[in-house]
């Protein structure tokens, strides 16, 4: 098997492509100042760069205000029902090497009701790109608490206050096998686009969790990691991971920490290595997330590795036969025949 | 010399410990079976424990095989030979055996520990209590470790040998020829020379038995059946869905995919289909049956035909994604291999109770047309059939068949692919709409919508489980939409009967007034009953449905046709109900829930009841 | 001065963008209207959108009251009096106006952007094209704006006010005092004085303008409605599906546990729940529907009242769980608020075509007791009387409501906990079989099994979903003990009709020939219609359903007594169909699948056709 | 909240119990040579040391060879549906303080269909302990590979052999956010005694794998790391990572490595601590098992931390009004009425 990119075998475009192209004819419906607009622009924006042919991409959604998403797209799109998008599209993607396959899900319809089918399409690492809008609520049924939610979160189920712990949805993917594992924010378009482009770009399963923005069930939940500079911790391949007068650095004990980079200076901050073949780096980057409100975030490519892609192995396997009705002939006459004259 | 009986028909019984190759034993005597060009049937059942401890009750595995110089319609109730390896075996399956019926059994492995294992207090050889049947009480064990100490294997191994003995015994009681046995063993063990020999020995050690013992005072023959010409195979419920499945995609020219999770008894055709990679079969383990669905849905929409297979527990998982492919109007073919519930209920045998569940398990309105196989070949027909349905009518189809079929066998008149029914996918190419626009829900005469497949240009479109404005597809909540949009769904679905065949009335005589409808695996005991009610001069009509959903066209005219009607299923009476809520006719439901086929004595003796209770 | 006509019945509705707090402002007035002493029944209707773009029809919000001084059924169809706050509004509530009803719009919001963007070409308050309604175009905004001037709102706020100067208009034209508003806002608005100071003024700003500008040559007033004397509530049917949990889980003497995954329209039964915490009620919000159901069992197995409430889709994902539970035979409580399918549908709005699922939706022999709310109020009762069966029956017990008694409102009777059933659980404390044993599957006489909860000593035991032995519960796949346990829990649910009132015939003359047959929501639309027909001098009689698994004992009886049936409903022909085979009635199914309720207008006219062709 | 032990609210048995007191009259159904067995008869001799009522445990099920059990124990036990287990078991915690609530699941039952399940009521930290019998296969279907197995596989289902990459369940479990994770094997009754002792004291939802020997369909899957002494590499608190002639050192990159102990000295071994907050060691130490065919796996305790347990943080916002029959009337009473004479 030869390793190609995520697109390797989507036909390209003859035409140049641009945004309107990509663009559907039906009325957006978000609320005013959600995040998903931005999302969506950047989305239509980056699709005419990739240079492939329109009518090979397909975007599967499940349940949730962000899966109404594939509604605004001119491609082919299925939006399916809540939590099982990442298995529709498993189906595709087996289904035809020359699509361009890609989830759109919520925090909700990914972690919460539709959790098992991420994780396995996450460690068979099909060829697909799933980008999950995380929000930390639910917003399709007027805002209860999802499994991203702090602990403490007051909402309409939760009057006193819910008590779980959220999901970290990059370490469960960590967890979960899977070989492409990063992290963006709604409002930072140029990011967005870069890593939805290293993320098509992957051949296997890209996870790519999107912070978004609900101005209406849970307006402001990523204010302080977008907004001031030392909120978000870039990752980038081969640099070292500073971010304002920060650092990540190695404990003593071998935990990864924050520390001032006056202190410690910029030697001794980790150098982001998203190809390691071992998950624990990454996983113990994805733990520098806060759990409550989020103050502080890791954004990039957490983890990019070699894998081969689920729907590959299993083309690999199979083989067509010439003369199909010949083939089934053989098969309906089996190993074993009498005959009655 | 032991005189040659000519005998119509014979059921026969193999039994034994799990470990004991009785499976195997069956499998060879009916292959047998099928060179003689007798009718078969054959019903394998094997322990619900995967591997009861030795010797015990729950270990018992056994393989009936019932052949007839007719064509017959099930493996048989009671058998008329029953070979048994152990106590435990002999115990289980005595219930079974007909009056003045034959035993064989391995006395070497009567000793008391074994007996009383079981719980026997006496030795049933020695006490007596045998004396209604001809009883061959011998050492198969022995006389097969004596057979084969030249080719020095192990006590076990050599032990093991019993199966062959015994089979070579029973193929002598049936005047068989040894010789398919012998390529068989030659075949099997030829990287094993040391274990060929051994079981040609102790195969041969058995034939001669049987032939120099004189210990049986007859030898039976069946004689062919009078089949349709051609050629033939043996084939299972499940394999047959499997090649269905095949057959079906080869037909509509689409590439088949199969998703699919574990279930007894349904998982044989994950593992049949696993093996035809080289057809081009994609076969998928998923997750759970929503995946295993889920994921077939999309390959359907991708453009492959989609199929997935389960049992009842795992049909009820699959149904909201059901509801989705009713809004989505995709081709799927979702097989149901029911067992015996409800819930976990009794996975290794056999019911037919999911029939309510298939047509009505879905919210809202969701129409899905249903076929139901009635014997292990029509599990062949039944699935291309549902294929086409499926493509060229743009729905999920849903088909039923049951562990009885699943793993029963019989012979199938092999299917030529030329006779195979073309299915058409049709794919959408071209706009079909105002302006070079694409309408993915613009109906055809049939009902059905164009299909156009991601790839190709221009048709970009999307699809949801919201309900949708005709023609265009997009999101629609207008209420006068959605009331149409319900009926047109279940129009296209209704419609199907016009292309389904009418049923045919089986009644000899034309003069019946007792009508027995049956559907699925019924359809054997069933016609077998019927059978035996016109041999005592009664009249009796039956219809045997494929149908579900819809229904033939003419079944409401034939139902009222009759003064009684009376339907027998393996449930408290679901296709009764359905026939009394659609066609108002009083039909009656004759419920058997055992997990077993209904009995055929029992049930022709109940007809016969009702018939005179009808005439007086 | 204005004359004060006394009218039976108004219908009202306000309508406005979804921030211009319609549901408030009708929640207000429907208050008054309870103050009144007026029968009521009200309907909000919310876009399908969380937020759509203010001031377009998606966005249009509305809130709809029918009162009357008698008992009414529905909160109308066709409204009397129309408040729209834009053009949007008023677009799209014009068709549901009565001809020659009232207009009240804010022509403050009628520019000529604001009508473009919804479609206007010209004017509608200008054009002539409401020439046959009595139109009061007033720049609602404006007045409320100046009038809120003292407190120094910013122009949003300010602007905001304009409900309440709409509210306070229309509560001076139906003759109402304007104290109730008053305290209201003073208690909302206790930390805020600025808001409340401004909330007041512009209500009586609203009030005095229709005092002082004499644009209404009537004011209305409607009566008290002699309703049975006691004190009154108003109630949603999701909250008293939440009381009738409470109230159920109280009487048994049980925890009440609720798991629940949120899905439009039952979350609001979840939210409700979980403001009873100081109850003693456990809400646990789950990672799926799978999950809520199991999590109900657990709780249920551990000696909680365990329930779940979900919507189609949710109901579908629980089908293989509840199977569990009907081979557990544990109590479990299973709310359906159905909404319109298939698939997603249309979530917002309503449908009664989860029946058969509700049924039939499962696997196997797996018959569940399902009972289904016939209003609001009905929500509260049914729901208890589901926890007692569920309770003293073991037994899941499916309760349906739908989105339209979800969230419409109307008066309760207040219950008196005393007048509330005894539930039953008697729990086992004591070995019930030889030597001390305890045999879980021994039933009783009404056919339930005893209950051991975990921690009661000596009855430990174990239970599944394989097929059961009778009594001792051990696992079984014997053929006969299989048969009688599908037939023994079949009878179990059958039997619960011996304890289930008899239907009683809305008959008023006796001599009906024309019976019509509802369920669920429907009740308040073939009541109205029937009433409608009787007027008209025609003979009609009526039948709800509350029970529809097992029916009451007397139905069959009574549909045999009429010359013809007809069953309304908002699906295909569900309960027409289950009538059908039930009964062998030809039941003739009256479908409208439009999402909303039957319309009585429609229904009243087409049943008088029946009738006028009975007679014929 | 006062934190207790798992078992702090079960009430104490007045009379000493022995395992036959634990032991069911059912006779037990597995294979002969089943590692099942070996599992059972540890567990029916560990029950009695807790000391605990006999009534006071239940056990749920799912469904599979390893779900068999609850019935060859003489307790409450519930033999429920495929994969669902965790949520059932989470009701009966939810409701119950009272009770000792233990899962019994197979590799299929609880990675493959009730994956969902189980990470969820892991990140909840319910009050349940979770044996997690890993056979690598699934058994009461007859052979088919499971989420487990190591791709490559050769089974009835996957005849050309498996593809997908399998799960480390442990890996999962850190990455869905556990507070005690465990892995022992069927073989080594005192090890297994002493992880599940450790496993039910644990206040929270602990996940205990166990390596169980399937001879049927999958025989000596775990014989290399069972058997030679090197192959396990057993994580004891507190003290330094040495197995055999080996260790586990950290690498000049961070990445966890097995060294030679002559090589690099004890010192240099690393020091296992269950107790960490950030679980990035235990995810770390996790992967040092062997994906394929395992010869090598850590076993013991990776992970053993405090956080409150759902079921008691549940509890804590819920209160039993006095008068239930008067609260109730107050509640349907409610807010607002009129009267009507
Ligand atoms: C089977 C099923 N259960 C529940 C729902 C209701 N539902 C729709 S979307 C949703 C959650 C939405 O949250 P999220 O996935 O975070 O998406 P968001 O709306 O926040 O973008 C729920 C519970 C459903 N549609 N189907
Ligand atoms: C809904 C449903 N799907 C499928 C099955 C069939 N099934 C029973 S057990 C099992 C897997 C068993 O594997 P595992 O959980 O590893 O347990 P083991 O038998 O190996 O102990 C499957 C697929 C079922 N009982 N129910
Ligand atoms: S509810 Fe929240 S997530 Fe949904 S569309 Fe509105 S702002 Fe966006
Ligand atoms: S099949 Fe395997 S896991 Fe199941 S009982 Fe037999 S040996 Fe044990
Ligand atoms: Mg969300
Ligand atoms: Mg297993």
């Amino acid at each position: 098997m030869t390793t190609t990119t995520g697109l390797g075998r989507v036909p390209l475009s003859l035409t140049p492509l641009n945004r309107k192209d990509y663009t559907s004819d039906q009325e957006v419906r978000w609320c005013p100042g959600c995040g998903d607009f931005a999302i969506l622009a950047a989305f239509q924006g980056l699709m005419p760069t990739l240079g492939i042919k329109r009518e090979n991409t397909v975007i599967v959604s499940g349940i949730g205000c962000s899966s109404r998403f594939p509604y605004y797209m001119d491609v082919y799109g299925m939006h399916s029902i809540h939590g099982r998008a990442p298995a529709i599209a498993t189906g595709v993607a087996i289904a035809r090497e020359d699509l361009n396959v890609w989830v759109v899900s919520g925090d909700g319809d990914a972690l919460s009701i539709g959790g098992n089918h991420l994780i396995h399409a996450l460690r068979r690492n099909v060829n697909i790109t799933i980008m999950l809008f995380n929000n930390r609520i639910y917003g399709l049924t007027k805002g209860q608490y999802s499994p991203t939610s702090e602990a403490g979160k007051v909402t309409k189920s939760t009057p006193t206050g819910s008590i779980d712990t959220p999901f970290n949805p990059l370490s469960v993917a960590l967890g979960a096998e899977a070989s492409f594992v990063a992290r963006t924010v709604d409002s930072d378009r140029q990011h967005l686009s870069e890593v939805l482009t290293a993320a098509v770009a992957h051949r296997g399963a890209s996870l790519v969790e999107i912070y978004q923005n609900c101005p209406i069930f849970n307006d402001g939940a990523f204010d302080e990691v977008k907004g001031a500079e030392p909120g978000v911790i870039p990752l980038v391949h081969g640099q070292p991971i500073v971010f304002g007068d920060k650092c990540v650095v190695r404990d003593a004990d071998g935990d990864l920490r924050v520390a001032d980079l006056a202190e410690v200076g910029v030697e001794a901050a980790i150098v982001h290595d998203a190809h390691r073949p071992d998950p624990s780096l990454a996983f113990a980057l994805s733990r520098l997330t806060d759990q409550g409100k989020i103050r502080q975030a890791p954004i990039g490519i957490f983890r990019d590795v070699d894998r081969p892609a689920y729907d590959d192995l299993v083309r690999s396997q199979v083989s067509v036969p010439d003369d199909r009705a010949a083939a089934l002939q053989a098969l309906l006459t089996g190993p074993e025949t009498w005959t009655v004259a | 010399m032991t005189q040659v009986q000519k005998v119509e028909r014979v059921a026969v019984r193999f039994a034994g410990d799990s470990g004991d190759g009785m499976q195997l034993t069956g499998d060879r005597f009916t292959a047998d079976t099928a060179v003689v060009g007798s009718d078969f049937a054959t019903l394998p059942n094997y322990p619900a424990e995967i591997r009861a401890p030795a010797g015990t009750l729950n270990g018992v595995s056994s393989f009936q095989v019932q052949f007839a110089d007719y064509d017959i319609r099930t493996p048989g109730e009671l058998v008329d030979v029953l070979v048994a390896m152990n106590p435990a075996a002999l115990k289980s399956n005595l219930k079974d055996l007909a009056p003045g019926g034959t035993i064989i059994v391995d006395s070497g492995d009567f000793t008391n520990r074994n007996l009383t294992r079981v719980g026997y207090t006496s030795n049933p050889i020695e006490d007596g209590s045998l004396s209604s049947y001809a009883v061959h009480a011998l050492d198969l064990t022995g006389a097969a470790v004596a057979a084969v100490t030249p080719f020095g294997l192990n006590r076990k191994d050599a032990s093991r040998t019993k199966n062959m003995y015994a089979l070579g015994l029973v193929t002598w009681l049936f005047s068989r020829s040894p010789e398919g046995t012998l390529e068989f063993l030659a075949t099997k063990f030829a990287k094993k020379p040391h274990l060929r020999d051994a079981n040609v020995a102790a195969f041969n050690a058995g034939y001669n038995f049987g032939e120099t013992a004189e210990l049986f005072a007859v030898r039976y023959e069946v004689g062919p059946a009078p089949l349709p010409p051609g050629t033939y195979r043996q084939i299972s419920g499940n394999k047959a869905i499997a090649l269905g499945l095949v057959a079906g995609a080869v037909q509509a020219k689409l590439p088949l995919f199969l998703g699919a999770y574990p279930i007894t008894p349904a998982s044989d055709v994950l593992h049949e289909l696993s093996t035809f990679k080289n057809q081009g079969v994609i076969t998928f383990q998923c997750e759970d049956e929503i995946a295993a669905i889920g994921s077939a849905l999309g390959a359907s929409y991708a453009g492959s035909l989609g199929t997935t297979v389960t049992s009842g527990p795992g049909l009820a998982l699959k149904m909201e994604t059901l509801g989705l492919a009713v809004m989505l109007e995709l081709p799927l073919v979702v097989v149901d291999v029911q067992r015996a519930g409800p819930s976990t209920g009794m996975p290794t045998k056999t019911e037919q109770a999911d029939l309510l569940q298939a047509l009505y398990g879905r919210h809202g309105e969701a129409p899905i047309p249903v076929l139901a196989a009635q014997s292990p070949t029509d599990c062949f027909a039944i699935t291309v059939e549902a294929a086409k349905i499926a493509v060229e009518y743009r729905t999920p189809v849903i088909v039923l068949s049951d562990g009885y079929l699943a793993n029963g066998a019989e012979p199938m008149l092999v299917p030529s692919v030329e006779d195979l029914p073309a299915i058409e996918t049709n794919f959408a190419t071209e706009p079909n709409g105002p302006d070079g626009t694409f309408l993915p829900y613009l109906r055809d005469a049939k009902g059905a919508r164009p299909l156009a497949v991601p790839g190709t240009p221009g048709l970009e479109h999307r699809i949801g489980g919201i309900e949708k404005a005709d023609r265009t597809g997009n999101i629609s909540y207008d209420p006068a939409n959605h009331d149409w949009m319900v009926r047109q769904r279940q129009a296209k679905i209704d419609g199907i009967a016009a292309h389904i065949p009418d049923v045919v009335v089986d009644d000899p005589s034309g003069e019946a007034r007792l009508l027995v409808v049956s559907w699925g695996s019924s359809f054997g005991p069933v016609s077998g009953a019927a059978r035996r009610v016109r041999r005592t001069g009664r009249k009796v009509a039956h219809v045997h449905l494929r149908h579900l959903n819809p229904f033939p066209a003419n079944l409401g005219e034939i139902l009222k046709s009759y003064d009684k009607v009376i339907v027998p299923e393996m449930n408290l009476g679901q296709l009764a109900f359905v026939l009394r809520a659609k066609y108002l006719v009083d039909a009656e439901s004759y419920a058997r829930v055992r997990g077993l086929p209904i009995s055929i004595t029992e049930l022709s003796g109940d007809l016969m009841d009702a018939l005179d209770h009808l005439e007086a």
